[in-house]
């Protein structure tokens, strides 16, 4: 079918030779769209009236001169021309309204479009290599003199920030901030505080443990602390002669009741 | 903060102010903007006053005072390159890809990898974009605000003095490009990109384009 | 060599001439001596003559045409060179350790390393006294008379301009903080025994409000 299509569409022998000397240029191209423009030129029209059935046709016949040279094109240019195969069906035969998708003519103005612009940006380039550049034709102080940086930091604090750092300081000792989570930390204090309230009710001997806060019996750190502090207060009233204390064998529970006075 | 009290201090008068000016803009390589000015100049000066005076009064001169981007410089004049073609440090070639995508770029920018594809109808090379950004010509834009996020790239002020373009809106033709439609993200009908075109999703080709970096 | 006939090309006006020696002076990195311009001039020209008339044109001017050994080249007036120092100003937040020293030195001037670390309870570093020092807030006092002989630091009359003060006693002592809502007023741990409520955190003792909320 490919070869049916160059027989019948090459367009005359001139473009023939044309394409076959493009062939051997193969590798300048900067792509699939890079042939195409330059297969567009030889249409000797503006891109704007560019025939882009003819282009599709131009392109088949180069890949197809290709193979026939028995040389390789790349990926994308075997896409393309699957691609540009498609479009020319899509221009060739009655639109099929019950097909989804683009119509022939769609794809073809954008397809000219892309030529269009390429080519615009081509010439863009151009221009831009053209103008007079730094280094070539315009030049910068030949010895810039040593402009000295001197970087200096300035630094910035209020009277407040002042006045609230020297209270921070001096008041720290007051209270030093403690270095672990004091949500599991049940202090001396408050077990003291807890017991001088609860030790009235002990009249009978009972289990130091009975006596953690509620709360305080479940998690293991939370009990030790509490264990800790509430024997410690213990300790402490049966130093003052408010409690006795008893444990009838090494690591026996201990046990504790009010001393009558 | 307090050392320069204006009241105590006046500006030095405009004659000076130019020669300042001068000696700073003599002296930098590097197109030195106006804040810059200001900052090294004394307390009350005027840069953009001093500045104005200084450009005419080098018109017709052997250099001149050029503005790139919101800098100022000074650059010798076109007409007398043949003179110090001898100072020039060969730059390296650039590819016609390099080429090709440094002008994609700066006509489209803010522009995305795919776009420059789309354009090129190549995939761009991880070198050639490097390139670029070695020589300082380009740099990443704001991410695109479309699917994926993509980076995007735009001109330099390295660039603007390359090519001797006060800013980007005096590139060459781009009237004429934008009046055709030329410099239009325009997406592919049915999103259906042309092989070996960029991967252009049609979110990414609703992309503001190159109004986007005109304005101020 | 013999491609400019004289006959055929005449030497340049001189006013062009004089602008070739100022785009030959101003691009080239090494001063050029009176045989190099002529090399580079288009024949017949009289680099001497140009170069006098560029000189003359930049008297007084922010750059000069000065001879450097038997070369010429522009140079920056000697009355502009201080435009070329680039000072730039950076304004950072001062650390907490040298805010607490630095206060720690006003309420307690003149005072001794030794001393900043007792009341901190740490160490002071000598980043950060020296930090103080640049800023030109801290001044070395005099030495004390003690054993070791330590060098006391005090404040300076710009930490005074810069904290709006007369003198550091006029600085409020910690009754006048508390009174102020200045100072964290939390009483001690154990006093209250709230488990979990005395702890300090030490970025909110900053904080006003939580201050005022321990406020007999």
């Amino acid at each position: 079918m490919a070869e049916e299509t160059w027989e019948s569409d090459a367009p005359d022998v001139s473009a023939r030779i044309a394409a076959e000397a493009l062939i051997v240029d193969v590798e300048g191209y900067e792509g699939p769209l890079d042939l195409l423009l330059t297969l567009a030129r030889t249409q000797k029209v503006d891109l704007r009236r560019i025939s882009v059935l003819g282009l599709a046709e131009q392109y088949l016949a180069f890949v197809e001169t290709a193979r026939v040279l028995r040389m390789e094109l790349a990926a994308d240019y075997l896409v393309m021309a699957a691609w540009l195969a498609f479009l020319k069906s899509r221009l060739l035969l009655p639109p099929d309204l019950s097909e989804d998708g683009p119509s022939g003519d769609e794809l073809a103005a954008h397809l000219a479009f892309q030529l269009e612009r390429l080519e615009a940006m081509r010439e863009a380039a151009a221009r831009l290599m053209a103008r007079d550049q730094k280094g070539r034709d315009v030049f910068v102080r030949g010895v810039p003199e040593d402009v000295t940086r001197i970087r200096r930091v300035r630094y910035t604090a209020t009277l407040l920030d002042l006045m609230q750092a020297y209270a921070r300081v001096r008041t720290r000792d007051d209270f030093r901030p403690y270095a672990f989570d004091r949500s599991d930390v049940f202090t001396m204090e408050e077990a003291l505080e807890r017991m001088r309230g609860l030790i009235g009710f002990a009249g009978e001997w009972a289990a130091l443990e009975t006596f953690l806060p509620d709360g305080w019996h479940a998690d293991p750190r939370r009990r030790r602390s509490a264990t800790a502090s509430t024997f410690a207060a213990v300790l402490e009233l049966a130093k003052e002669g408010r409690v006795e204390l008893r444990q009838a064998d090494t690591f026996a529970p201990i046990q504790l009741r009010r001393k009558e006075p | 903060m307090t050392e320069r009290d204006p009241t105590l201090f006046a500006a030095p008068p405009l004659a000076e102010q130019e020669r300042m000016v001068e000696a700073i803009l003599f002296a930098t390589a590097e197109p030195v903007t106006v804040a810059e000015l200001e900052a090294r100049m004394p307390h009350g000066s005027d840069p953009s006053e001093a500045l104005a005076m200084l450009r005419k009064r080098y018109e017709g001169r052997g250099v001149r005072v050029v503005k790139v981007g919101d800098a100022w410089g000074f650059r010798t004049a076109p007409d007398l390159g043949f003179l110090l073609q001898k100072e020039t440090v060969e730059t390296r070639k650039l590819s016609r890809a390099a080429i090709e995508t440094l002008a994609i770029i700066a006509y489209h920018q803010p522009a995305t990898r795919a776009e420059i594809e789309e354009i090129r109808g190549v995939s761009v090379s991880r070198g050639t974009v490097d390139q670029l950004l070695e020589q300082g010509w380009i740099r990443f834009g704001r991410r695109k605000m479309t699917p994926g996020r993509p980076v995007t790239y735009v001109v330099t002020q390295e660039f603007l003095d390359q090519f001797g373009l006060e800013s980007a809106r005096d590139l060459p033709g781009l009237k004429e490009l934008r009046a055709a439609g030329l410099l239009d993200n325009r997406p592919p009908p049915g999103g259906e990109g042309l092989p070996g075109g960029g991967e252009v999703d049609e979110e990414d080709a609703d992309g503001l384009g190159q109004s986007e970096m005109f304005e101020e």
